[in-house]
């Protein structure tokens, strides 16, 4: 499986949870906070990291407030300077 | 004496409601009111206002641009409300959405945690109430009796199983207010 | 009957059905839809004629018909929508059959906003549509009003084979006041002899505005002159507040009047001996009646939440010679009654220090 | 001018053995139209006018008349009339229709009235089935205002806002109302007939009742096409425009039925 | 260029290419077809955009299409297509862009006829449509004229971004006179900066009437009303004859105003002392100057082919005091010379008479 | 209220090894919308400005945006914009695209606002196959208005204008618009696509693209229908209402091409 | 062949001919002289007496001018006293 | 100087052109001139008319009430103008069509069998300029040369062929004027 991260645009997302639902691998979730509008918007959740990177969640985002980015499959795989590890 | 009111919060607090209650409180003790709604487009998902007076005269214009008496249920309703209210007014807060505070001292000033009180007694749809209840207890209008009467009167049917609810509700936000001391 | 607490657009609604409207034809537009929904719910019940209109267009053209019929019959909408019944308007005034229009007016021009206004005064007053003839145009400043100018849009439109419109702003359609309903008509048995039904055993009516020739139609346009003349006689309504000893009248109708209504009440504590005269029909206007105040009172004030149209009207009745300023808010603004004292107690310094200086 | 010395007056002529084989259909006023000579209008009229006397029921007829050449229209039936505005007789109709549910309320139409300018009208009065009969007179042009270019003026034709023809793809493509109507499910008959001879002016007047039944049997709305002439904007002689009829108008526009619901289709069996 | 017989409507529709008219929509209406017709024929002869819309209703909001891609564009219309317009009018005003009508009146209400009426006074001049705006409404009286405001209206549609109305009636657009056409213009190579194109390498435009707010709408009716105020200032015209000295002052335009004209040089003879006073531009309405007059003529008549519009503002104008009296032909009767001097004849007598007895 | 702890910033994460597989198009604007939460208004704005993204026509696209939810169009898309009145968006890009020929002209249009009031103007822009491309939103209601019933809202719905549920007999029956217009020779494509899914939203993204291609090509009109959701006046989660479009659209408004010109399925075949 | 016979109502005929060219018989035919329309009204060219009654004439005049008669065939015809031989 | 015409007869008769031609005549001669017609559905297969006027000074109302000279080329023309025209003016009446007699002594009557003149050089359909070579006889406009240098210059091209007929035509009909004696 590929693997996969998605970029969230948290103050432009209504927590329509229609990204929750388009995901084959079930790793969106709404966040318990409210962003300034009011809404609580969608995470990934990041721990399962299961994401594959299908933009699916993006193809269903009424609000275009999703960017997905996959890991390009390398032959020589070195492990990558991992950004959320890095946090 | 002629008393203007203003309700606001996210649409889906029963802003709207709790203004419509409190006209026909006032109506049903035979005085004068009008209620009127905020209304377009900004509702979807924005907030929502009403503008509710209660007089012994006859009443002219429907809305005020400082109100006696400013209800806010969350955080914009504040910002924008709070700097209206007349001297000598009263601003009721709904403290758990609005964490900022008032510096106000020329207004009677009562922060009531509805959301909290309302969620006590069954449903946080209820901080209205809450506030509501404060509100009397700053500015009595009517009895709070008066107001659970009319509550009883104008409730839906369908909707009489939360009357008890609505009642405590309205008692302990009445309760917050009393308790609140107010500047000079 | 009790008072209740009435929403403006409902309660006129409902004032209509208890008037004894038979049909109503419409279009959903923001902000007198209540109406329109009011309609959709009662009028099935009542067994009457509801139809959502596929436009105003059609709305006022299916209003034609169903007036051309004889019944009682009404359409509600808000400036754009107004706008496009322009022509029907013409026709059905042109043919003379009674029917009814609601105008909750709103922003304009164009697609505007959705908020209380009093933009279509010239629209609805001059001449609704091309030709020579006017609407009779009632004007409510509270519910119980409109609930009262209601019935008697109906009745007046039956009496003069006439078009009514009550105009009101977005305010007015969406308050919320206590008011009494009238009790429900029953309706009438048969239709006026000019209707249109199938003939039967009579001869044939006719529901028309063509008359190809300049001379025929030169005659008709003369009787619906002469019959506009009636009505500017008997159907003149206003109403008046402290103008007996006023030297400012403020002119308004409408949520304007109301909110001028609470500038007056507070001037006057000031001792500023300014009065309120507030038109209920906008047509016929009350020329006369302003002209004789104009006789004794040197300044007046037309208040309107427009750029400025009923003004033109109060210029006419009042003369040249005295002082008439204006104030108002376009575009979806209620005036505060404290802008309009700002606006009084300036004119009334200008004027106390004038008749100093005279 | 010389009045006729040949007046063939009716008294001389009654005799007991013969019958009366066709007669002035009663629905006809007695008025004289307006029409120009050997235009197709007078013969949808009287056609209608027939079948509202072979159905008895001109007493309840109700006619809503357009803005066209039959502008006037209401003057030459004898029964209730109304004009509508340009292209809203359908909404008039429905109007009157609406409460006046007893009565059969028909439109007549012209092309630009009815495709041009009234084709919303038209198509919700469809689309709510609305219990009326619609009399639609293609004439590929708009008679009254001079002879402009209609919608269904036909590709290449001249008229006088088309002056080197109609260019389809500038001005857009004739358009077929028979066929277009009978897409929406509120429409219960549809079709399309001509005018240009004796033997389709027969089954013009057999659809044109049919579409009366339909009404009566409210089943929804109903609407006859008629293929007419104007001989003055074609200018042309009233037969040679009915030769253009058959030549030209004809194969753009082919007569035949485009919506027949079932129970039209039992009754007519029935019969 | 020298002058030829040219029939109104023909002219006005070669007048307007030669100003440089790109794109013309329109509907097929008597009294102004020919104006359709020589569109028809001429503007894809040059390359320019002919459309024949389905409906008044297309037809103005194909001409907002145009207008606010920043071509020269027109429409031309009859009374009855002119109110089905209004709602696209009040769109075209609330977005700015601008765009030119003409509209050859003819008798009603309703189907009326289609004699020549100056039956849409109110309707172009007191708003067209809802809200608080007004086009600019140019009244010629000769074909000439016509010609010279067909080209002065493209100008000041662009100047101001606005709407200009040329109303005239169908006997200008049927009648003939010998008049001289404007020269060819070049077409400018280029669209105005807020035009709608494409957005290519700028930020894009937007053309809108909605201003969803409250205020933003009052903000933009303020801008609206401040252009207005600038316009009534620039764009007075208006015409006079033997006004120096008239003691009874005719106020008439287009075909009644020549009527009128008549009837003064014959009155004159007669040695009534009549003038003539003919507004050009109906709105802006010179007011003011005829207020002037007023100060110093005690006796005004209007003289229309209606029952009475543009005497209301004529009564704006020139006050209470003074008599203003009124003769018109509704229905699509043109007035005779002969009727308007024995009004005029009557009025002075009583206005002698009256001299006598003070 | 408080803001977000969790903000998943940009810089923080771009990666070399990483690829983009779906980011925000450029032809939407960074405003926000007004929508309602999940109302798929905003899908298919992003199916559109991924189309013109796409195809490379920002640059010279026109939006004519309607009166309904979407009235504000304008302001999510990063392209030239008007604002037609109620219905008339056809009209008005008609003006538009006649005098700018090699412009993208599309409207973007609601049921009501298409379906009602303004069935005559995309009735006569398909007629005339004017080279413009329509983006039409059933969501078988009136959404800003809030809720009242339109020409597509299906039997038995309830509405506030329809508050026992639509009585066909007495409103009229659903519309089917793609149907309609695929029937008018000016019309070079319609077709009818859902976005309740994402498997149909991809597949309503490809009709789009045909639609412009079919104004690029110069072929005539197009249109594509949406059948979309109102969450809002449904009274329904933005989930549950997707189902709601599977369940009780889908079987009323059938999924389909209705028209495809052949120039049209030849590009497709040769792709 | 039946036996008809048409009468015209001249004043409303528009000379349009459309009669003329339905009539199978050939036997009608356009007036030298105008009605007071400033029309040529048609008329039955009586001396041919070949109308059969087949109201063809009618079902194509658009001015509902034309009333037709035919002879009713009777077993024992006597010859019938003609309005026209009357004439 | 101001002549007013009224041009009358059924749609076909060539009204229009008539009037036409004479105000272009007038144009050519430097006068002021306008033509008007009549319009209206009633045009379809009824009468037509128009009106036109020539004069030294600039010209107001284009339509008259009661005309200085009438041509009527038809019955219902005739009996609608014959009334209205002025004292010392003229009618000319197309006898070919009008049987009925004025009994008018205050104007000059000119009766022309104008069909019959027109039919006799080639095609009735030049009955119209027939009239109008009677009444130049008796209105002397411009000259007879004049007008047919106008009728060549306005005719369109491709009826030139029909040129020298119309001039004989009108030759004809301005003998017959000549001839006419007037009333005192
Ligand atoms: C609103 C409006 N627009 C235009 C007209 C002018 N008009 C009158 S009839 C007509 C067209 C008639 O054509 P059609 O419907 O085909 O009828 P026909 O005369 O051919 O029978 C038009 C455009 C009008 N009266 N009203
Ligand atoms: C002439 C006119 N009539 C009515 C309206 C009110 N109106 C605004 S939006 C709308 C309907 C919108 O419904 P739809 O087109 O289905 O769009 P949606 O909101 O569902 O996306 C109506 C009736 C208006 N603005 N103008
Ligand atoms: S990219 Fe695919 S797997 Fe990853 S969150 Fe989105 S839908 Fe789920
Ligand atoms: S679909 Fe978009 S707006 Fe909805 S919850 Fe997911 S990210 Fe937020
Ligand atoms: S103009 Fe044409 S359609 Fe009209 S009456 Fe004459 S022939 Fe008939
Ligand atoms: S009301 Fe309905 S259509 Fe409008 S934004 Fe909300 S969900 Fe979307
Ligand atoms: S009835 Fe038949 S045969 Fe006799 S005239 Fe008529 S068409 Fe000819
Ligand atoms: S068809 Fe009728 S109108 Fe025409 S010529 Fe024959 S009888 Fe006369
Ligand atoms: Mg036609
Ligand atoms: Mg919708």
């Amino acid at each position: 499986m590929a693997k996969g991260r998605v970029v969230i645009d948290v103050e432009r997302c209504k927590g329509c949870e229609l990204c929750i639902q388009a995901c084959p691998q079930d790793v969106l979730t709404l966040s318990d906070e409210f962003n300034s509008k009011g809404y609580r918007p969608v995470f990934l959740m990041e721990h399962e990291n299961e994401c594959t990177g299908c933009a699916l969640c993006a193809v269903a985002c009424p609000d275009a407030c999703i960017t997905v980015y996959r890991e390009i499959p390398q032959k020589k795989a070195r492990p990558a300077p991992s950004a959320a590890a890095a946090d | 004496m002629e008393t203007s009111i203003i309700i606001a919060g996210f649409g889906g607090q029963g802003v709207l409601f709790a203004g419509q209650l409190l006209t026909y409180a006032g109506m049903d003790q035979g005085r004068h009111v009008t209620w009127i709604p905020s209304y377009g487009p900004e509702m979807r998902g924005g907030t929502a206002n009403c503008t509710v007076i209660i007089s012994d005269d006859e009443i002219g214009a429907p809305t005020v641009a400082r109100p006696d008496v400013a209800v806010a249920l969350n955080l914009p309703s504040f910002e924008k409300y709070e700097p209206l209210v007349k001297p000598g007014g009263v601003l009721i807060v709904n403290k758990s959405l609005i964490s900022e505070q008032s510096e106000r001292t020329d207004i009677a000033i009562v922060e009531v945690r509805a959301n909290r009180i309302a969620k006590e007694f069954g449903s946080v749809k209820m901080a209205n109430m809450a506030a509501l209840g404060a509100l009397l207890a700053k500015r009595p209008l009517f009895s709070l009796d008066d107001l659970l009467q009319t509550l009883h009167d104008h409730l839906p049917k369908r909707k009489h199983n939360l009357l008890e609810a609505n009642k405590l509700v309205l008692q302990h936000g009445y309760e917050v207010g009393m308790e609140t001391a107010v500047p000079a | 009957m009790a008072k209740e607490l009435l929403k403006g657009n409902v309660a006129i609604a409902e004032a209509a059905i208890r008037a004894g409207c038979e049909a109503y034809f419409g279009y959903p537009i923001t902000p007198q839809t209540e109406l329109l929904e009011h309609m959709s719910k009662r009028m099935p019940e009542l067994g009457r004629t509801f139809l959502q209109a596929e436009s105003e267009v059609a709305a006022v053209n299916m209003v034609y018909g169903a007036a051309s019929a004889g019944v009682r019959v009404m359409t509600s909408s808000s400036s754009p929508g107004i706008s496009l019944m322009q022509e029907g308007l013409s026709y059905i005034a042109g043919s003379e059959v009674p029917a009814v229009f609601v105008d909750v007016m709103r922003g304009g021009p164009g697609l505007g906003n959705i908020q209380p206004s009093q933009s279509d005064y010239n629209q609805v007053t001059k001449t609704a549509g091309h030709g020579d003839y006017h609407p009779i145009v009632l004007a409510p400043s509270t519910i119980q009003e409109a609930i009262d100018l209601m019935v008697l849009s109906f009745d007046l439109a039956d009496k003069y084979r006439t078009i009514v419109f009550m105009v009101l702003d977005g305010a007015i359609g969406q308050m919320m006041e206590p008011a009494e309903l009238p009790p429900m008509r029953e309706l009438p048995t048969e239709r006026p002899s000019w209707a249109l039904t199938g003939k039967g055993n009579r001869d044939k009516n006719i529901v028309t505005s063509i008359r190809l020739g300049a001379q025929p139609l030169a005659d008709f346009n003369d009787i619906l002159q002469e019959k506009l003349a009636v009505i500017e006689k008997n159907e003149l309504r206003y109403d008046e507040l402290y103008t007996d000893d006023a030297e400012l009248v403020i002119v308004a109708y409408g949520t304007a009047a109301r909110v001028a209504h609470t500038a007056v009440k507070r001037l006057r504590e000031e001792n500023i001996p300014v009065g309120l005269f507030r038109p209920i029909s906008l047509w016929p206007f009350p020329y006369q009646r302003l002209g004789e105040l104009a006789d004794r009172v040197p300044t007046f004030l037309s208040v309107e939440m427009n750029a400025g149209q009923m003004i033109h009207d109060v210029r006419e009745a009042v003369g040249r010679d005295v002082e008439l300023d204006f104030f108002g808010r376009p575009g979806g603004i209620i005036p505060l009654p404290e802008e309009v004292e700002d606006k009084v107690r300036a004119m009334w310094r200008q004027q106390e220090l004038a008749a100093q200086i005279n | 001018m010389a009045t006729l010395a040949f007046q063939q007056s009716e008294d001389k002529v009654l005799k007991p053995i013969e019958k009366l084989v066709y007669e002035r259909p009663h629905a006809l006023d007695e008025t004289h139209t307006h029409y120009c000579p050997g235009c197709t209008h007078g013969i949808a009229h009287r056609l209608v006018a027939e079948v509202l006397d072979e159905l008895g029921v001109q007493e309840k007829a109700i006619l809503v008349a357009p803005v066209g050449c039959s502008v006037l229209a209401y003057n030459y039936f004898d029964v209730d009339g109304a004009e509508a505005a340009h292209g809203r007789a359908p909404a008039m109709a429905t109007g009157l229709k609406r409460v006046n549910p007893d009565s059969v309320v028909f439109t007549y139409q012209g092309d630009g009235d009815l495709a041009s300018i009234g084709i919303a009208e038209v198509i919700h009065a469809a689309v709510r089935g609305e219990k009326i009969t619609v009399i639609f007179i293609n004439n590929a042009i708009y008679g009254m205002t001079g002879g402009q270019m209609a919608p269904t003026t036909i590709e290449g034709q001249v008229t006088t806002s088309s002056p080197l023809g109609r260019d389809v793809a500038a001005t857009g493509f004739p358009m077929h109302i028979a066929e277009l109507l009978s897409g929406l499910p509120g429409t219960v008959y549809s079709v399309r007939r001509s005018l240009h001879d004796t033997r389709h002016i027969i089954q013009a007047k057999k659809a044109i009742k049919i579409a009366f039944e339909a009404q009566l049997q409210g089943l929804g709305f109903s609407i006859v096409e008629l293929l007419s002439s104007c001989p003055t904007n074609w200018g042309m002689t009233p037969t040679d425009a009915l030769d253009w009829v058959r030549d030209s108008m004809v194969p753009q526009y082919p007569l035949g039925d485009y919506k027949v619901v079932d129970e039209l289709k039992r009754k007519r069996g029935r019969k």
